[in-house]
């Protein structure tokens, strides 16, 4: 017997050399400016609990990697990426057990339980965000979260106060201040500029849809502009909403999480604009002051139903062949 | 032909049964089902609005009929001499159903003693909190039958509680609906008390 | 006959284990778990029905006509469920009102009809009686444990009778912060799913 | 109270009339099957089969989409009841069991290193998988993801291993192996499965004439699993003990152990587990198929009709047996002597097949006590004549039938039935196979002073067991090689003094690559002796042909040796429902070949009897061997004896009839069992860690 | 806008299967395929209908007007029972197409607590007829709404390497809390 | 190999090798000291097989395996057969190879089977099937099939090879020959060739029609050219060939114009190698001539977990064996070292969509593939599209996950095939 053995493997023997890894790579990477500038902000508790929440994140997978004697998955950085997402989404005092318990809920409940990496039907960080929103509301509110800081701007969430102080609240905030961070709220959510800069970075780097991102975009500017226009009193700007909350984490790199968003063009563009507008529904006349977390579940339960919308393959449409 | 008959003799015979059994068992529990609805759902709230009364308003409760309804009533005999009264209303569109509100007012001064829910059908946490937590439903202890009792959203005076906008409602709305009637049968009610 | 009768006994605490087992009947689990007692009571209403239903239903198998079967079972059912429904009213009222809307829906509770249809519809009373209560014994003990893991992660309570505690996590832990989703309807789902999943690990036999 | 009953009775009757009015307006033709069936359904609606409703089941059913277990609350009888109406046959009610026939796992080479799609089926088709062995297990686990019921896991040795308790017989993981190697069978299937070409097969088990599954009842005696490896034996042999203890085990032969070492002692081990189970006192279970209602007739109890009735009764037939002789066991109860199967253990094993349901005639002569007619008329629906070979061929030479001249099987079986004989003092036996051995190690034993074999050939060209001709030599038998014997010189009384033969010498290898005796000329030589035993060969008695009265007898067609013509591999004669095997079949041959035959026939009858065409099995290797399967060399192979055989010392075995062989002890067992290979197709586990091929 | 706020509570805030629980077995009985749910959300939207508009005519004429409304759950569902097996035998007979697309559907809604819950709400909620009949229709497009939602999730984890133990009705009712979750984000819009 | 661009935002590219202006003649090699001859047809044992071992063969002889059988190979040497055995090939088909040891005594007139051509397609099909470039003469004699139309490839349908070009362009006036000559023979009107547009060549291809192709892959591909070129679209689960479109390599041609030429068959085959430096060369060898013996002559040295290409980059087969002969339609080996062989994966899709904006049939592959993991093939057909893919591998090239998706569609398309033919 010859004992050179040949690699045998199907075509293509080629690769673009892209991979999995180095996709939440440049995830962590994009993250990374609103990540530091939160930790600038909020100081050395943010980093703790970013920390906390990636090593959790991952530490996490493995149990459930072992558990289920399944290979090693955390290679791929997934469960970093969402681990750094969640703690992004939390107040810069949260702590250690809501972090613990909630990138467990994160990993497990909205991922490992649905088959792992590319199974998951919602964003795991969104689930594991929604579920411990609804069982410890109070550590999520921000006005609460900070009390004991001193900020050299107006120290309210943004969100909150127009939800319980009318629109007129939304003055206190303007819009460059937004983007330089100049607001409470979660650690990685603030600083604006931050969070387009790698948003943009991924889109270029062709890593996020910007079909997905402009139409979402789009649907909280043309939603929150109707409304604002309908009655200024009672509804702030759109530019408001687009630079407070969670809008801008969620547009760059929530609503685009591949798994659980469309691929093809025009229902990644009605996903994006649905994504938008029920934010703007929410915000102006629902239950809840922010609302990306579940604006952005809901666009993930109608993904499956809207991706049937795709061009005709080749050779399909023909008749009469 | 034969199978068409049995088909509507054993179901009709079957319906006609259940229908009689039904009725007699409804019979024999009424009176028991009556004592623990004033029990359970009434006694509560009644304990919790006449906090210091000299009788038994639940012994002494009376009806009133208003309209083809009958409105039970509970009369309270307040230290201070005065007589006071107490009733349920339902006030509609409860987020899972309606609320009911045992309201109790002075009679005497026309002022809202203290309400309090008494069943409700509201998620846990959020519009139940009208029932398990008084901070709510307080904001109506002596408040005048005057004002209008709504939301602050109506022009009212009541601040919702927060998460539970629709439960705030229609505790609102069954206040205003006791007011109302309150309104509208006290001669009744204070020629019963006496 | 002793034999065959402890196996249809027995087969529904385990083997046919409603809602694990068999998956049927989740409404009620689903809606009524909030606490150990809701579970409890609404599995003992439902063992009543599900026996008296059974006995009937069995007595009555060779008098029913095919065609209207299911009516006839339906129309039984609906007798016992609205005895239930004066006896809560009468002996246990917290209870009826917590149960709230389901106790006129055991009715269409799929595990009372399944079990007339297949099993009281072919078999002796006494079977039925047997089969009825062991069905109904293990409903009620999945709901009471439903019940239980919702009530003690969600409420950090454990309510067993009468509306109070018997067990305080706040009692241990002074700053118990319960995990308040478990109550949630969502919760439901998902902590039923949960646990059906343990049951999958466990075999049937 | 009243008003609850009228209004309840008025809505009762609304309901009622309305309901049996539409069902007689609306009513629509459907399969009144589908009814029954949603009758035996749990009725619950509740939509968990994923049908909606029960009688969208109960359509599915019926029109055969799904299985009648669809329903997921049913209960047991209501799915029979469900099975019952869908008229699934008794066939079905016998489970059917999923069965991994490769066991090679991670044994067979690997040819290349295989990236891309990780399931058996796309390796399968990138140059015919990875590994070296063309029908083996690929190993990637389709069978295990395709069970639905976990009844499917991945062994240790990288092959997939069956749960039986699990198992339901679905055929998924049949279904998704490319390779062939998971089958999912009956017992009726399984018992009645014949070797293919496309098998993977170890060459011992290709040889085997009863195709016995060797390498697996050696590997499960080597795990301890005694009663499985009885099973394993049991699917194919119905007389391990008998079989143990006289099998010229042609298996060994092919051993592939034998190419570098000494064969494994297949047969050793086979009768150690066989002891096995007689000596703990109880017989294990052995399970039969649901009863047929078909009756078949076996005459003959010999190995070949004991084997026939064995699979017969395992598959649910009735089987009555008709036996001339006072006692079952035909050939090996009286050709073989008590020192070689002791009649206890030969009376143990036959009574366990007995009590199968199987009833025995005996002293019953076909052609004379009963016939083909009377058969009929009891309504047999087949039958098999495994009348073996019992008429001895004569030498053909002067004094032939002098007194004191006896022919080979006659003289053993006037002896094993107890007749009294008178004995001379020395005695010849012509012939050279195991009869002739066996008449002179009984001779022996009766005392004789002076014991001969003639034989016209060399010793190695004797047909007998080696080992029988070690122990005959061991206990003092005088061969006599190169001898035709020409004439038996009687006295004047008529009575044998002595056998005249030719001495040959050997020429010319013939076709068979056997060297011709050639006489030489003038060399007659006179043995002394006062008996002379032919025991050359024995042919069927055609006897019965004559006596049966019925006329469709003349049908029956033999051959020229007086074997029953029949075709080979269905071994159904010129008679449709007359089946043969055995020694009747084929002439004098092995035991086994008679055990591998009646198995062969009792499928033939059962195709017969379930109104199917009877043709051979697909594929068949019948006394075939796969040619890349054997091997010129074996690497890899360090030398171990093979076990021993203990026997009785010659001292304490020539004055008595007690058994010579004895059994191996379970420690040596396990050593030699420890020897097998555990041979496939082309992969095997030799001594060293690394596992090779070809 | 009262039937306007009507549907989006009906539909939306207290859908009758997320919400109140009502429905389940079905819900994850014919969420397999989305065929199949969507032939049961046609045929639950039909059922519920006509059971809202018989079971409140039974109610408003008959039950209140004897005063026998404790006979509410045995008349509503022998009525909503006897409706469903009329109007399957009607399609067999009538509207064969109609009955090959939806009619199988129908003998699952008999026990659909769906649609008995649905009649009962309507009584306890004290509606008129028309909002009786929207209320009906409207709850039965939430039940259908979620259920194709749900199906759409669900083609899709079925082809997920979801872990053996969730699979099937586990895993599905893990993402029908999942969905429940999202349908809060309707919460306090009416 | 081509990296992902930074940048990535735009689709990655892939385009076609243009072949260069100063092209040597190709080396050729030497008739090895053994020949296996890959025949399309399985052994059966039960049948009574035409050749054995040690027969002697002349070169030029036709190779039959068995009296009915359906194909057959000719001998491109004299000498004796040293054996034959079975051979799996990719999705489930077998042949058989015939191993023939040449004897270069045997070099005279009556060693060789002379050749009488005809311009008759009965006469081709029944001598000329596996001529280098494998014309296709079984699709063109087929009488269920009118073809009516014949694309020669002058473009590679691969990246990187240039040996269609390098044909085409060298050996110019016998492919026009040849396309006359199978003009004459099949009657079809319509002959197109198809060239890179930006191909410098001074060639003259006659009156034969030029389709200039695109330089982006997988614009060359039988389904492309009939989509951009002929304005049809093929539809799913057909063949060209079902459309009466024929694609033939120019080699082929150039083969039947020497057959006519030299009235006796050839078996120089052009193949391109690339070793594992990337560094192009070219060579002709004899039909049947091993692998080992080219990769011998350009020390190309072959080591464990190395791949071997037959074929493009993106849709050829890695052989499992150095030993692979020489083929008439194997324009192309590859040899990977096995650093720079990808790892693929066991990851599930993560549904990036890569793969359907590559996608030139707008295949829904990242739904498709949780199908055919599934082994629901009907579905996959009926819903995803599984049949319309034109198999051009780009989705697997650009999939993040590295999961085999070509692998999976080809597997998924092999199994379809199998369920219907058991329905």
């Amino acid at each position: 017997m010859n004992n050179t053995k040949l690699i045998v493997s199907h075509a293509p023997f080629w690769h673009d050399g892209d991979s999995l890894f180095q996709l939440n790579l440049n995830y962590l990477i994009a993250l990374l400016p609103a990540a530091l500038f939160g930790i600038l902000q909020f100081g050395a508790t943010a980093l703790g609990v970013l920390t906390l929440s990636v090593a959790f994140a991952m530490l996490w997978e493995t149990i459930m990697n072992l558990v289920s004697r399944q290979d090693m998955t955390i290679g791929n950085l997934e469960s970093a990426v969402i681990g750094l997402l969640f703690g992004m989404m939390l107040p810069a005092t949260a702590p250690w057990w809501i972090v613990v318990i909630g990138t467990f809920v994160c990993v497990v409940i909205g991922k490992y339980i649905f088959g792992g990496t590319g199974g998951n039907p919602f964003h795991p960080t969104l689930v594991g965000m929604a579920i411990l929103m609804m069982s410890w509301p109070v550590y999520f509110d921000f006005d609460a979260a900070y009390v004991s800081y001193e900020f050299d701007f107006t120290a309210l969430a943004p969100l909150a106060a127009v939800k319980f102080q009318g629109a007129g609240a939304a003055e206190l905030f303007p819009v460059g201040g937004l983007l330089a961070g100049q607001e409470v709220g979660a650690i990685g959510a603030v600083f604006g500029l931050g969070l387009i800069i790698g948003g943009v970075y991924l889109i270029l780097r062709g890593y996020t849809r910007w079909e997905i991102v402009v139409s979402f975009l789009a649907g909280i500017i043309i939603t929150g502009g109707l409304f604002s226009l309908t009655n200024p009193d009672a509804y702030p700007s759109p530019l408001f909403h687009l630079f407070s909350g969670y809008t801008l984490l969620g547009a760059f790199f929530l609503a685009t999480e591949n798994s659980s968003s469309p691929v093809n063009r025009i229902p990644m563009l009605i996903y994006g604009f649905l994504g938008g507008f029920m934010i703007i529904l929410m915000r102006n006349i629902g239950a809840y002051a922010d609302g990306t977390v579940l604006a952005i579940l809901l666009i993930n339960l109608v993904n499956p139903l809207i991706d049937n919308i795709r061009p005709k393959a080749l050779g399909k449409g023909v008749t009469n062949a | 032909m034969r199978e068409m008959i049995s088909m509507v003799v054993v179901l009709t015979v079957l319906t006609a049964v259940s229908g009689g059994l039904l009725a007699a068992i409804k019979s024999g529990t009424e009176l028991r089902i009556e004592e623990q609805v004033l029990k359970f759902q009434k006694a509560p709230a009644i304990a919790q609005i006449f906090t210091d009364v000299s009788n038994d308003p639940l012994a002494e409760r009376f009806n009133v009929e208003t309209e083809g309804t009958t409105l039970q009533v509970f009369p309270g005999k307040l230290e201070d001499g005065g007589t006071a009264v107490a009733f349920e209303t339902k006030g509609k569109g409860g987020y899972g159903g309606d609320v009911g509100l045992m309201v109790g007012i002075n009679t005497d001064n026309d002022q809202i003693i203290a309400v309090r829910v008494t069943t409700h059908s509201e998620t846990p946490g959020l519009g139940a909190r009208a029932k398990d937590d008084p901070s709510f439903v307080s904001q109506f202890a002596d408040l005048s039958l005057e004002e209008n009792l709504d939301l602050k959203n109506n022009n009212g005076s009541i601040d919702a509680m927060s998460g539970a906008t629709i439960t705030s409602q229609a505790v609102c709305l069954a206040a205003i609906q006791a007011q109302e009637l309150y309104k509208k049968l006290k001669p009744e009610i204070l020629k019963q008390i006496q | 006959m002793a034999q065959s009768l402890a196996k249809e006994f027995t087969k529904g605490l385990w083997a046919e284990l409603p809602p694990f087992r068999l998956v049927l009947g989740l409404c009620p689990v689903l809606a009524v778990t909030k606490t150990v007692e809701n579970g409890l009571g609404m599995g003992i209403a439902t063992t009543f029905v599900l026996v008296f239903s059974n006995l009937l239903v069995s007595m009555l198998r060779n008098v029913i006509p095919t065609k209207v079967r299911i009516a006839c079972y339906i129309v039984i059912i609906a007798t016992f469920v609205t005895i239930v429904e004066f006896l809560a009213q009468a002996f246990a009222y917290p209870l009826f009102l917590a149960l709230g809307i389901f106790i006129p829906l055991i009715v269409v509770n799929c595990i009372v009809l399944g079990r007339a249809e297949a099993f009281a519809s072919k078999n002796t009373p006494v079977m039925a009686i047997a089969d009825g209560l062991g069905i109904g014994i293990g409903f009620t003990l999945s709901l009471g444990a439903i019940g239980l893991v919702r009530e003690f992660l969600g409420a950090g309570t454990i309510t067993i009778w009468g509306g109070t505690p018997v067990f305080d996590m706040t009692s241990v832990f002074a700053n118990f912060q319960p995990f308040g989703f478990m109550i949630e309807a969502p919760g439901a789902f998902v902590a039923l799913g949960l646990m059906l999943a343990v049951m999958n690990l466990i075999p049937s036999k | 109270m009243l008003e609850a009953l009228l209004f309840m009775l008025g809505i009762g009757a609304l309901c009622g009339i309305v309901l049996s009015l539409s069902s007689k307006v609306f009513y629509v033709y459907e399969d009144p099957r589908i009814a029954q069936v949603e009758n035996n359904l749990a009725g619950a609606n509740c939509g968990g089969c994923g049908f909606a409703g029960c009688s969208a089941a109960a359509e599915a059913i019926v029109s055969g989409k799904e299985a009648p277990s669809l329903c997921i609350i049913n209960s047991k009888e209501g799915v029979e009841a469900v099975s019952r109406i869908m008229g699934v046959d008794a066939g079905s009610a016998e489970p059917p069991m999923s069965y991994n026939m490769c066991e090679g796992g991670n044994r067979a080479a690997d040819k290349y290193h295989y990236m891309g799609v990780s399931s058996c089926k796309a390796m399968a088709v990138v140059f015919g998988g990875k590994r070296v062995c063309g029908v083996g297990c690929i190993g990637l686990g389709d069978c295990v993801k395709a069970c639905k019921f976990d009844a499917v896991y991945m062994g240790p040795d990288g092959h997939p291993v069956v749960i039986d308790e699990k198992c339901v017989g679905c055929g998924a993981c049949q279904k998704s192996c490319p390779k062939d190697i998971i089958e999912v069978k009956t017992l009726t299937e399984k018992l009645m499965k014949f070797n293919q070409k496309h098998d993977p097969l170890a060459p011992c088990a290709q040889t085997c004439p009863a195709e016995i599954n060797i390498p697996r009842y050696i590997n499960q005696l080597k795990n301890g699993q005694y009663k499985e490896a009885v099973q394993t034996i049991r699917m194919r042999n119905p007389l391990p003990l008998a079989c143990g203890r006289v099998c010229p085990h042609p298996c060994e032969n092919e051993c592939r152990r034998g190419v570098e070492d000494e064969p494994v002692s297949i047969n050793q081990l086979k009768r150690f587990v066989a002891d096995y189970e007689m000596n703990s006192g109880s017989r294990l279970p052995i399970t039969c198929a649901p009863d047929t209602g078909k009756k078949v007739a076996v005459i003959g109890g010999g190995p070949a009709g004991l084997s026939c009735a064995f699979f017969l009764r395992r598959i649910g037939h009735q089987v009555d047996i008709f036996e001339a002789m006072p006692k079952l066991g035909g050939i090996i109860r009286y050709g073989i002597p008590e020192y070689r199967l002791p009649k206890k253990v030969l009376d143990w094993e036959i009574q366990g097949i007995l009590d199968l349901g199987i009833k025995a005639f005996t002293h019953v002569r076909f052609g004379e006590d009963f016939g083909l007619g009377s058969l009929m008329a009891s309504g047999y629906n087949a039958v098999f004549m495994g009348i073996g070979a019992w008429k001895d061929y004569a030498l053909g030479i002067e004094g032939e039938d002098l007194d004191g001249c006896y022919k080979g099987i006659d003289w053993l079986q006037r002896f094993s039935s107890g007749q009294e004989m008178k004995l001379g003092k020395t005695a010849a036996v012509v012939g050279g196979g195991n009869s002739a051995i066996d008449c002179v190690r009984t001779l022996i034993r009766l005392g004789l002073e002076k014991v001969y074999i003639v034989y016209r050939r060399t010793r190695n060209e004797m047909p007998a067991n080696e080992v029988e001709i070690v122990a005959a030599e061991e206990e003092g038998i005088e061969f006599v090689f190169l001898a035709a014997p020409t004439r038996v010189i009687g006295d004047d009384d008529g009575k044998a003094i002595g056998l005249e033969y030719l001495k040959m010498e050997l020429g010319e290898p013939d076709a068979s690559g056997r060297r011709r005796p050639v006489p030489v000329e003038g060399s007659e030589t006179v043995l002394d002796v006062d008996m002379v035993i032919s025991a050359i060969s024995q042919a069927p008695d055609p006897s019965f042909k004559d006596k049966d009265p019925h006329t469709r007898m003349d049908d029956l067609e033999l051959t020229r040796w007086n074997t029953i013509d029949s075709d080979p591999a269905t071994l159904q004669s010129s008679i449709p429902y007359i089946f043969t095997g055995g020694d009747a079949a084929t002439g004098p041959a092995l035991v086994v070949d008679a055990i591998g035959g009646g198995r062969r026939a009792a499928r033939s009858i059962d195709l017969f009897l379930k109104g199917e065409a009877v043709v051979p099995p697909k594929d068949s290797l019948q006394n075939k061997r796969i040619h890349e399967s054997i091997f010129t060399s074996v690497e890899g192979i360090r030398q171990i004896k093979r076990a021993k055989m203990p026997e009785l010392h010659v001292d304490q075995r020539l004055d008595s009839m007690v058994e010579v062989d004895l059994v191996l002890p379970e420690a040596e067992a396990h050593r030699e069992a420890d020897r097998c290979l555990n041979c496939c197709r082309i992969c095997y586990d030799p001594d060293t860690d690394f596992p090779i091929a070809k | 806008m009262e039937y306007f706020e009507l549907a989006i509570g009906c539909i939306f805030i207290n859908n009758i299967l997320l919400a109140q629980f009502l429905g389940n077995c079905p819900f994850l009985g014919t969420s397999k395929k989305m065929e199949t749910a969507v032939g049961m959300s046609m045929a639950v939207v039909f059922v519920m209908v006509m059971a809202g508009i018989f079971t409140w005519t039974v109610d408003t004429y008959l039950l209140k007007g004897l005063g026998v409304e404790y006979l509410r759950t045995v008349s509503f569902i022998l009525v909503i029972a006897s409706l469903v097996q009329f109007v399957e035998m009607f399609l067999k007979k009538s509207i064969p197409g109609l009955y090959a697309g939806l009619g199988i559907f129908l003998p699952l809604i008999t026990t659909n607590c769906a649609v008995m819950g649905a009649c009962l709400l309507n009584i306890s909620k004290e509606y008129s007829f028309m909002q009786a009949l929207a209320a009906s229709f409207f709850y039965a497009i939430g039940f259908g709404l979620a259920l194709i939602l749900f199906a759409g999730v669900r083609e899709r984890i079925n082809l997920a390497r979801v872990p053996k133990a969730l699979q099937d009705t586990s895993i599905g009712l893990v993402t029908a809390g999942m969905i429940a979750l999202t349908f809060t984000a309707f919460k306090g819009m009416v | 190999m081509i990296k992902r661009s930074f940048f990535a935002l735009s689709k990655p590219k892939l385009t076609y090798d243009l072949l260069g202006s100063d092209q040597k003649a190709p080396e050729a090699i030497p008739v090895p000291g053994s020949l296996t001859l890959l025949l399309p047809e399985t052994i059966d044992s039960t049948k009574q097989a035409l050749i054995t071992q040690g027969d002697a063969v002349k070169k030029g002889e036709k190779l039959k395996l068995y009296e009915d059988g359906t194909d057959y190979v000719l001998s491109p040497v004299a000498g004796t057969i040293r054996g034959f055995d079975s051979y799996s090939d990719d999705f489930g088909n077998t042949a058989t190879y015939i191993l023939i040891k040449p004897d270069p005594s045997k070099t005279g007139e009556e060693d060789t089977v002379g050749l009488e051509p005809e311009e008759d397609l009965d006469f081709a099909n029944a001598n000329l099937r596996h001529l280098p470039g494998a014309l296709p003469f079984a699709t063109l004699a087929d009488e269920n099939t009118s073809i009516n139309t014949v694309i020669i490839a002058g473009a590679d349908t691969d990246v990187l090879s240039d040996t269609c070009q390098f044909v085409c362009t060298a050996y110019a006036d016998e492919m026009v020959e040849g396309t006359r000559i199978l003009k004459r023979m099949t009657q079809v009107s319509r002959i197109f060739l198809t060239l890179p547009e930006k191909l410098q060549t001074q060639a003259n291809f006659g009156s034969v029609q030029i389709l200039k192709t695109d330089e982006t892959y997988p614009s060359t591909l039988p389904a492309m050219i009939m989509k951009d070129h002929l304005g049809t679209e093929l539809p799913a689960g057909k063949t060209p060939e079902d459309m009466g479109v024929c694609f033939i390599r120019a080699e082929a041609l150039v083969s039947l114009a020497r057959v006519f030429k030299t009235k006796a068959p050839v078996f120089e085959k052009v193949v391109t190698l690339i070793d594992k430096g990337g560094n192009k060369q070219r060579l002709t060898a004899t039909l049947g001539t091993p692998l080992s013996k080219i990769f011998a002559r350009f020390n190309v040295h072959i080591n464990d977990s190395d791949r071997i290409i037959i074929g493009g980059p993106m849709r050829g087969f890695a052989t499992y064996t150095p030993h692979h002969p020489v083929v008439p339609d194997m324009d192309m080996i590859i040899v990977q070292d096995r650093d720079t062989v990808t790892e693929l994966s066991n990851t599930p899709c993560v549904n990036c969509g890569e793969c359907i904006r590559i996608c030139p049939a707008n295949i829904p592959v990242n739904l498709l593939v949780r199908f055919l993991e599934a082994d629901e093939y009907e579905e996959a057909a009926d819903k995803y599209d599984l049949q319309s893919c034109i198999e051009c591998g780009l989705c697997a090239f650009v999939c993040k996950a590295r999961i085999p998706l070509y692998q999976y569609i080809r597997l998924g398309k092999h199994e379809l095939l199998a369920l219907r033919a058991d329905a």
